[in-house]
């Protein structure tokens, strides 16, 4: 039977996995955000051990895996790090319509950056060790994007 | 020649339909910690980590990179190892052969789920064939059913044979502060608990979870001088044939027998029901345990119903199966299978508490899953 | 210990929209491994099969190529990740003796999804994934930052997919060979700054297979030519959140590479030939520097001097890479593969001369937490 | 044991703060799955031909649904397709009456619906597929059932059966159950008195069941 499988009809099936989650916060994560998201406040946490400052808060500190249980409020402000200024399309991934800017910024007050968006700022003006701060999000409602982004300080 | 591997330490988390205070992370740092704890060591004493559970219950690729800060594998080796429903003995085994291999010392076995996070049975429909066998494919109980159904009629077993174990696995439970779900039931009220598929009843039925487990295994130098009576590993075995689940045969349990007749070699055992002290089985459902009992060679075919109502498998019985409460109390399915295991060592380290058998030298722990996925995993209070 | 050798190795063609199931792709590299090794499937015990439930877009989705992988009464299990820890894991169940001869599969079909939104799902549900970052926008982070701190350019960066493109023109098995310049490179579509198109990997479908065995099993199935020695193996992960780590320090990879260096008891110098994990071009030198073969910061400068060029002092990726093809499970384990052909000898036109000793290199997670370093050798 | 803190109940964080959950609403992963030559052939032919193609193994004979590229017993390519059916034994069946979302839609799954698992006439192997009778008691393993095709157009999945439908009269046909091979296990049926453990006492038994009935 040889031959049959160059004329057989090529077939592709378009499928899908469609699955709604419903994620737990957990006790860590859920006090960073009920800070975020009704005061507006970011937060982090510190290692009573090594004494390193965690922004998002941890479970336990990667380094020592001793529990945290030392928070402490940031100011908000911060150093780019790293940048990117994103020019690809991914209508269902993406937070906005390209070009847009990701960035860790090294926030103040603690060791760790922070991965988020930059904004208020032309793409192509935003600069590693720029300084920025966040902008929080009107609405809130317990989610990273409850800050808006991080803009530069002026 | 491979070392031969102990187990030091057990640790798992209260186990519950959600665990709201805990995100999966922080769900897997508290089975680490107590599994820390219970050998006595520090994050520091272990050498590598083996992390496993099902991708689409949670929704998370890469979770062996993920779980990073609740593993505590920062700067360590770490990998992921999956099969479904035996997702815990697969990692079990992975953390075997990684002391055994002469590689590690002290391995650390991770199995966790959150099924809280998705609907179980939408997840599992997914293990289907996705164009040929997904929309028909309704989840394990059709299969369970079925086989079950065959059996008695063939064997003249009973709906009442399996509500007995039921009852049996549902009231150990009461002893495992960890359960699920801990009730105490009759016969007659798992027989009178909805029809799921017949002959399958509600209590006959195992839930899912929120759960991990987490278990430390050393090689046998490490081991020895880690705690004083390691549970040691004597055969690790693994059989998985097919592909699509019509090709499943379901008068018996082919991958399940071969697995326990391989393992039985492995560790010399020719007397099941006699060298076995204690037997923490996956049961999926009540009815597995009737039926399963002859692809475990713990009696004759079709001599299961008369095996349970001897009661040899009961708590005062010559070889109690599963005094935990098994798969039925509790089900967090990336660590269900672990669980057998963690709760065998403890058997055999005397740290079972409540369910605690006396003087327990031998155990058999399985997994089951995916499409009749087998592992056995035998322990033994002397070395192999 | 007892030594591990490789005896078999099998892989398709790397390329775009195979037409084959994933379940017949492990068929043919398995069969191929086996004649390779000159072995039947009756001659191996154990099997370790690489998939991702993610990528087939089901559950479980190893238990579809038991049959395929040769595992029918066997014990089998799965490795989710890159293929070179499926390696790993097939090593250690001949190392615990209780297994002598293991095959090792993988497969990969990027082209049935959408790469972006499956590797989205490598970040955590509860902060960046809802961000919509993916392995590319995180990879450009990675690049940036390590263009800080080396002061490496993104030309530096070009001569890297320039050279792996060009390599890949003697591998059969590539799917990008390609003469392509400097100028093609920075002129490709910009991606995410500082990553152009031909910065990043392909989306590949393949598979590829390998048959290991231990010592005395190598020796009764193949002939000297045929084995390759597993010399050293490490693993190592770094923290998760992107923001826990400085993205150009590669502290994971280094203690991996000791790891392997020590258990292999060789040096860098020993080194004929690398295959390292260049998903992304920034990477081959990024990482070239956290395996030891040069100095922190000095990659970039390292690759514009042609040192690890096919003529240089350390020839890196003459299979072209990943660069010229990247099926996500597979290709540490073609890294690897490659290195066994360098080995035996058996490259073709892309063969380094006089290569005795060889690295590879797997990587799990994004911007590489997750390391595994292979030293393979005669 | 039992040294830990039992938290399944809390419903704040330690400090007191609202525990949240994250929900992210639909979620949709597409895929173009190549169905390769093996299901492409088996899929046209229900679709065009109305017809339920197997392929035979040259080594074993083995004839299977649905084909495949490789016999994993003899891990050779079967290389003969056989036409199989229409008609077949029913080899398992269940009703679903829980409702569960379908991974295609996202949406609720309708209940009941009655999924079957046959052996169609010629092969060796089980085709899942559906049933419109819903009440088990009226199904047992062993019923010969037939496909009823879908209308034409037919589309190009195995929806081109419609169903398959209990042939009237029809006789069951018993499963058998091969016999076990002979194993090197002693496999002895203990009595109620052999089957209890040395030393075991009731007394701990009804200490339970008491301490039970008190919770």
């Amino acid at each position: 039977m040889a031959g049959w499988k160059d004329e057989v009809e090529e077939i592709i099936y378009p499928g899908k996995i469609c699955v709604p989650y419903s994620w737990t916060v957990g006790s860590t994560l859920s006090k960073w955000y009920v800070q975020l998201r009704d005061d507006g406040e970011i937060w982090a946490n510190r290692c009573p051990s090594c004494g390193k400052v965690y922004v998002p808060p941890k479970i336990k500190c990667i380094e020592c895996y001793k529990d945290m249980n030392d928070w402490i409020k940031l100011p908000g402000t911060g150093t780019v790090e790293t940048y990117t200024v994103v020019h690809y399309n991914e209508p269902g991934l993406h937070p906005k319509k390209p070009p847009f800017v990701y960035g860790v910024i090294k926030m103040d007050g603690a060791d760790t950056g922070l991965v988020h968006l930059i904004g208020g700022v032309d793409p192509d003006k935003v600069k590693v060790g720029m300084r920025v701060q966040a902008k929080m999000a009107k609405e809130r409602d317990g989610h990273i994007t409850d800050i808006k982004h991080f803009k530069p300080i002026a | 020649m491979g070392k031969r591997v102990g187990i030091v330490g057990v640790g798992q988390t209260h186990h519950a339909s959600q665990r709201l205070d805990c995100s999966g992370v922080e769900l897997i740092a508290e089975a680490v910690t107590r599994a820390l704890d219970d050998a006595e060591v520090t994050l520091d004493d272990i050498d590598a980590i083996v992390i496993g559970n099902m991708d689409h219950f949670e929704n998370i690729n890469y979770v062996d990179t993920w779980a990073t800060d609740g593993l505590g594998s920062c700067m360590k080796p770490v990998f992921k190892v999956t099969t479904g429903g035996t997702t815990g003995t697969t990692v079990a085994a992975c953390a075997y052969y990684h002391a055994a291999s002469g590689l590690f010392d002290t391995v650390m076995a991770v199995g966790w789920e959150k099924n809280s996070e998705s609907d179980t049975q939408a997840a599992i429909a997914t293990c289907a064939n996705p164009v040929l066998e997904r929309d028909p494919f309704a989840g394990a109980i059709g299969p369970l059913a079925t086989e079950y159904s065959m059996y008695m009629e063939a064997y003249g077993a009973t709906e009442e044979d399996s509500a007995i174990v039921a009852a049996r696995d549902r009231n150990n439970a009461m002893n495992n502060i960890y359960a699920h779900n801990r009730m105490h039931v009759t016969v007659e009220d798992v027989l009178n608990s909805p029809m799921l598929s017949y002959p399958v009843k509600f209590l006959d039925m195992c839930p899912r979870s929120d759960g991990a487990c987490a278990v430390i295994f050393a090689s046998e130098e490490k081991a020895k001088k880690l705690v004083p009576k390691p549970a040691w590993v004597h055969a690790s075995v693994v059989r998985h044939d097919y592909t699509h689940f019509g090709d499943l045969a379901w008068q018996w349990m082919p991958t399940l027998e071969m697995a326990t007749l391989e393992a039985y070699k492995i560790a010399g055992i020719t007397n099941p029901l006699k060298e076995f002290d204690v037997a923490e089985l996956y049961l999926p459902c009540s009815t597995c345990g009737v039926k399963w009992m002859d692809s475990f060679y713990f009696c004759e075919r079709g001599q299961a119903p008369k095996l349970i109502r001897s009661g040899a498998t009961h708590m005062d019985g010559i070889m109690p199966i599963n005094p935990s409460g098994g798969v039925i109390a509790c089900n967090p399915i990336g660590a269900t299978a672990l669980l057998r295991v963690g709760e065998a060592a403890w058997q055999i380290m005397g740290k079972s508490g409540d369910r605690q058998i006396p003087n327990v030298k031998r155990t058999l722990s399985t997994g089951f899953g995916g499409c009749s996925w087998s592992d056995v995993m035998i322990l033994g209070a002397d070395l192999p | 210990m007892e030594r591990v050798a490789v005896i078999g190795v099998g892989q398709t063609k790397y390329s775009a929209g195979k037409r084959e199931t994933f379940h017949e792709l492990v068929f043919d590299v398995a069969t191929k491994a086996l004649k390779d090794a000159g072995i039947s499937v009756k001659d191996i015990d154990n099997v370790v099969s690489v998939s991702s439930d993610f990528w087939d877009g089901r559950t479980i989705s190893s238990m579809a190529i038991s049959d395929a992988s040769g595992a029918f009464g066997k014990d089998i299990s799965t490795v989710e990740g890159d293929g070179t820890f499926g390696v790993l894991y097939g090593m250690m169940r001949i190392l615990s003796g209780s297994f002598g001869t293991t095959m090792v599969v993988a497969h990969h079909k990027g082209t049935e999804s959408n790469m972006n939104g499956i590797t989205n799902t490598s970040f955590d549900p509860l902060v960046e994934r809802k961000l919509g970052l993916d392995a590319v926008s995180s990879a450009a982070l990675q690049a940036r930052r390590y263009m800080t701190t080396s002061g490496g350019s993104e030309e530096q960066f070009a001569m890297v997919s320039v050279k792996n493109h060009g390599n890949a023109m003697n591998n059969p098995f590539a799917m990008l060979p390609m003469e392509i310049t400097v100028e093609d490179v920075m002129a490709s579509r910009m991606l995410a700054t500082p990553l152009k198109k031909l910065d990043c990997s392909p989306v590949t479908d393949g598979a590829a297979a390998v048959v290991l065995a231990a010592e005395r099993n190598a020796k009764k199935f193949t002939t000297n030519k045929k084995r390759v020695w597993l010399n050293g193996v490490g693993h190592c992960s770094d923290a998760y959140r992107l923001g826990d780590r400085d993205l150009a320090d590669t502290r994971a990879l280094k203690q991996a590479a000791k790891m392997a260096f020590d258990m292999a008891g060789v040096t860098r110098d020993d080194i004929d030939v690398a295959e390292v994990y260049d998903a992304f071009s920034y990477m081959e030198p990024l990482w070239l520097e956290g395996l030891g073969f040069c100095e922190d910061g000095m990659g970039p400068e390292m690759t514009e001097r042609g040192t690890f060029n096919m003529d240089g002092a350390l020839p890196v990726n003459p299979s072209g890479g990943r660069l010229s093809a990247n099926p996500v499970q597979v290709a540490g384990l073609a890294a690897f593969i490659e290195c066994v052909l360098q080995i035996r000898g058996e490259a073709g036109k892309r063969q380094v001369k006089k290569a005795e000793k060889a690295l590879a290199q797997g990587i799990n997670g994004m911007c590489g937490q997750s390391h595994c370093v292979w030293i393979l050798g005669k | 044991m039992g040294l830990y803190t039992d938290k399944r109940k809390t419903t704040t964080t330690p400090d007191g703060y609202e525990l949240l959950t994250h929900e992210s609403g639909p979620i949709k992963y597409e895929f173009n799955w190549h169905m390769g030559p093996f299901w492409s052939k088996y899929l046209a032919a229900m679709r065009d031909e109305g017809k339920i193609l197997g392929v035979k193994c040259p080594e074993c004979g083995t004839v299977y649904i649905p084909p495949r590229a490789v016999c994993g017993q003899c891990f050779v390519e079967p290389n003969e397709w056989v036409e199989v059916g229409p008609e077949g034994l029913l080899k398992g069946f269940t009703v679903v009456r829980f409702p569960y979302i379908d991974p295609n839609t996202g949406h609720l799954m309708k209940v009941p619906f009655t999924a079957v698992w046959i052996t169609l006439d010629g092969a060796d192997t089980r085709m899942m597929h559906f049933c419109n009778e819903l009440d088990e008691h009226k199904m047992r393993v062993g019923m010969p059932m037939k496909a009823v095709f879908a209308k034409k157009p037919r589309p190009t999945s195995i929806h081109a059966v419609d169903r398959f439908d209990i042939i009237p009269g029809g006789k069951v046909v018993e499963e058998l159950h091969p016999p076990r091979m002979e194993v090197p296990i002693k496999m002895e049926l203990p009595t109620r008195k052999t089957a209890k453990r040395k030393g075991a006492t009731a007394k701990k038994a009804t200490k339970k069941k008491a301490a039970a009935k008190k919770k």
